[in-house]
């Protein structure tokens, strides 16, 4: 008789755990709803879409004859294939990487000098409004790495070796956070890198505006960011490895709707 | 200078709901920098809404607003075609119009 | 050390001395209401707006999430069915200062308005209607603020 | 005969040097993306590219398989014997303070100034739920709600808990001793945090007066 109440208490307090913990998670999904309308992501959107017609730089031209890997000028569709191999430099880039490249051929910047610049920072931050505008181009676009170049094969080789690389003083990997379903860092899931996430999950909702600071961060930033976090020491913009760690991702993501620029924590 | 707003404005019936995005950072002046120096305050004070040139609503705002602010308000009477601009001011004295056209 | 008030009150000076020599639209700045926003409790804000004691209403409401993930963002709403209302307020209880926004509404808008305003902790957000008739009415609600990422 | 043997061999060997020029081997990706890591990334604040160099458990836990058994013993023996005892044999601090570390999750990032362990939080809500009212807690490891209660810990300095209280001492000093792979870092190990700090750790998991055993 005991110790069937006892059961009943114990039970009744696991439903109450559950339920509060239902409620936070309830609570926390009303929370981003309330933010959805209402991106600030947009602000730079609009800023990028005016930065790729404007003529800037010491050649002053555009950008409307950047080719992001789908012919000069093409921009929508463009984001869902992107990292991908390029004959032209002979490398597989990233947006950004890519954006940088253009800058440099067609407005006359020198790419050195925006690479070396914080992020948020001068033409650093319009690469950033450059990449938020043209993934909302693609925005509803499902993932579509192309593959068929040898280099594109060796570069998701090397990233998904990147992704599982431990070092560090914390001994954290990618896959410390990011290669089990159903994890959290406190309230943030985790989502699962190694495979295809979902529809707007990891890879397909960067860039993203970031309500916590209130900044707007590109993919080489989220990347940059989460390798602070692992206590690594600091990742060249467009490095191999983050270009590599890109390629490992949205490849895993294909098929995988994009929602980007998205808003997040 | 500072960058454009993204002012939304639909019609629904004889009511316009009004969604604005400014671009500011909302400095609070009671945060340090990483030297520890305290980051001077830097805020849009006021705000002002008209329709078809006649205002329709002026705000006062204190720092706590959050960075590139939102506001969202339904104006009366409003139709596809009128438009509406917002006007902010902030504590240094910078100022911004945008304008749209109700869709 | 000099204390966030008195920068208040030496930077309203200096913004007073750049308006008299016409380097800022004196008519924004005078108007704001910089008593209200340095108010420490709900009632004092309003006192400074030269509104009588508030009374809670059920004609009032806020609105916001029970829960914010960052308090840097917490979208919040302020409404009221009544009519004649001349101002409505945002107020954030344990915020340094607690007037977040007064909205002067006409006749030609909606008594609903959203925005969103940043919460150091968790606390109680008021929601405050000013009537013509000189009554002062909100109400309140709790919103919880959770220690989100990394934290580093 | 000798020349059919010789045609043969080149002629494997060609096929392996084409198979080679379309896709690597293994081996070569796993140089290559070595290359890649050490070219990428460069030193910034206390974050230096030293960082990246790998002891034989990052090595052998940085792929998708797990090690080798043998491998996997060795890494948890060498584990064990790099752990120190608390001086005085005083294995439990203040749980306030405890909690404090728990809640904070700063520490040897390139925007941290110091590497010193009293500049470091514990980083454990991160990954751990503990005392069960905080809700914002990570879930990467198990919940260590009632830690010490639901381990029988009524008197921490009672011989009878001496191996619970021993073997959380050795988790948090170096977690690799229990388990090769272990997604927890080694506190004690890496001087991410010091005697002190543990300690404060160990009081919130298995002081009986500490909320999590409430």
């Amino acid at each position: 008789m005991k110790t069937r109440t006892l059961i009943g208490v114990a039970a009744l307090a696991l439903c109450a755990g559950a339920q509060a913990q239902k409620s936070t998670a309830d609570g926390i999904a009303e929370y981003r709803k309330m933010l959805e309308d209402g991106n600030p992501a947009e602000l730079f959107e609009a800023k990028g879409e005016a930065l790729w017609s404007q003529k800037r730089g010491p050649k002053n031209a555009s950008l409307e004859r950047c080719d992001l890997g789908l012919g000069p000028g093409v921009v929508k569709g463009a984001f869902v294939t992107l990292p991908r191999w390029f004959a032209d430099t002979q490398k597989v880039q990233d947006l950004e990487s890519r954006l940088v490249s253009c800058m440099a051929t067609l407005q006359g910047f020198d790419a050195a000098e925006i690479v070396k610049t914080p992020f948020g920072r001068g033409e650093m931050a319009n690469v950033t409004a450059l990449a938020t505008w043209i993934a909302a181009e693609s925005r509803g676009m499902r993932f579509n790495l192309p593959q068929s170049h040898a280099q594109e094969r060796i570069t998701y080789e090397v990233g998904k070796r990147a992704f599982f690389y431990r070092g560090g003083t914390h001994d954290f990997s990618c896959a410390s956070c990011h290669g089990d379903e159903g994890k959290r860092i406190r309230l943030q899931e985790l989502p699962n890198l190694t495979r295809n996430p979902g529809d707007g999950i990891g890879f397909a909702a960067w860039p993203a505006y970031r309500v916590s600071n209130g900044q707007m961060w590109s993919m080489q930033l989220r990347l940059n960011d989460c390798f602070r976090q692992q206590r690594f020491p600091y990742p060249g913009f467009g490095s191999e490895v983050t270009i590599a760690l890109a390629t490992y991702m949205g490849v895993n993501a294909k098929g995988a709707e994009s929602i980007a620029p998205a808003i997040k924590r | 200078m500072a960058d454009p707003m993204r002012i939304r404005a639909q019609a629904a019936g004889d009511k316009t709901t009004v969604r604005v995005l400014m671009s500011h950072e909302m400095e609070t002046g009671q945060r340090k920098d990483s030297a520890g120096k305290v980051i001077p305050a830097w805020f849009i004070q006021e705000v002002t809404a008209t329709h078809n040139g006649k205002t329709v609503l002026t705000a006062d705002w204190g720092p706590s607003i959050s960075k590139n602010p939102f506001l969202q308000f339904v104006v009366k009477g409003a139709k596809a075609g009128d438009k509406i601009a917002i006007t902010w001011v902030d504590n240094k004295g910078d100022k911004r119009t945008d304008e749209a056209t109700v869709s | 050390m000099q204390t966030r008030r008195e920068m208040l009150a030496r930077s309203a000076t200096v913004a007073g001395l750049l308006a008299a020599a016409g380097f800022l639209p004196s008519s924004a700045l005078a108007a704001w209401p910089q008593a209200a926003f340095d108010a420490k409790t709900l009632a004092d804000a309003v006192k400074a707006l030269g509104g009588s004691a508030p009374v809670e209403s059920k004609d009032v409401s806020i609105t916001g999430p029970d829960i914010a993930e960052n308090g840097a963002v917490v979208p919040v709403g302020c409404a009221t069915t009544l009519p004649g209302v001349k101002r409505l307020l945002l107020l954030v209880e344990k915020n340094p200062n607690v007037l977040a926004a007064v909205f002067n509404v006409t006749d030609a808008i909606e008594p609903n308005l959203n925005t969103r305003t940043k919460m150091g902790q968790s606390s109680n957000v008021f929601a405050v209607a000013m009537m013509g008739d000189g009554k002062v009415l909100f109400a309140s609600k709790e919103i919880k603020v959770t220690l989100g990422g990394c934290g580093g | 005969m000798n020349h059919a043997r010789l045609l043969l061999s080149t002629v494997a060997t060609m096929a392996l040097l084409a198979a080679c020029a379309t896709s690597p081997s293994p081996a070569e990706l796993d140089a290559r993306a070595t290359t890649a890591i050490k070219s990428s990334f460069r030193d910034q604040g206390i974050a230096k590219t030293d960082r990246l160099n790998q002891d034989l458990g990052q090595a052998a836990c940085s792929s998708d398989k797990a090690p080798d058994d043998g491998t996997a013993d060795r890494i948890m023996a060498e584990a064990l014997y790099t752990v120190k005892w608390p001086a005085g044999g005083q294995f439990l601090g203040d749980w306030r303070a405890g909690e404090k570390l728990a809640q904070d999750g700063r520490g040897m990032t390139w925007t941290d100034s110091s590497a010193d362990p009293n500049a470091n939080g514990g980083n454990c809500y991160n990954c751990h739920q503990i005392d069960n009212r905080e809700i914002s807690y990570g879930t990467i490891g198990p919940s260590l709600w009632n830690y010490g209660k639901n381990r029988g810990v009524t008197d921490p300095a009672a011989p009878a808990t001496a191996p619970i209280v021993q073997y959380t001492w050795v988790k948090l000093w170096n977690a690799k001793a229990y388990s090769a792979c272990s997604n927890m870092p080694r506190f004690g190990h890496k001087n991410l945090l010091n005697e002190q700090q543990l300690r404060d750790i160990m009081a919130l998991l298995l002081d009986p007066k500490s909320p999590v055993n409430q």
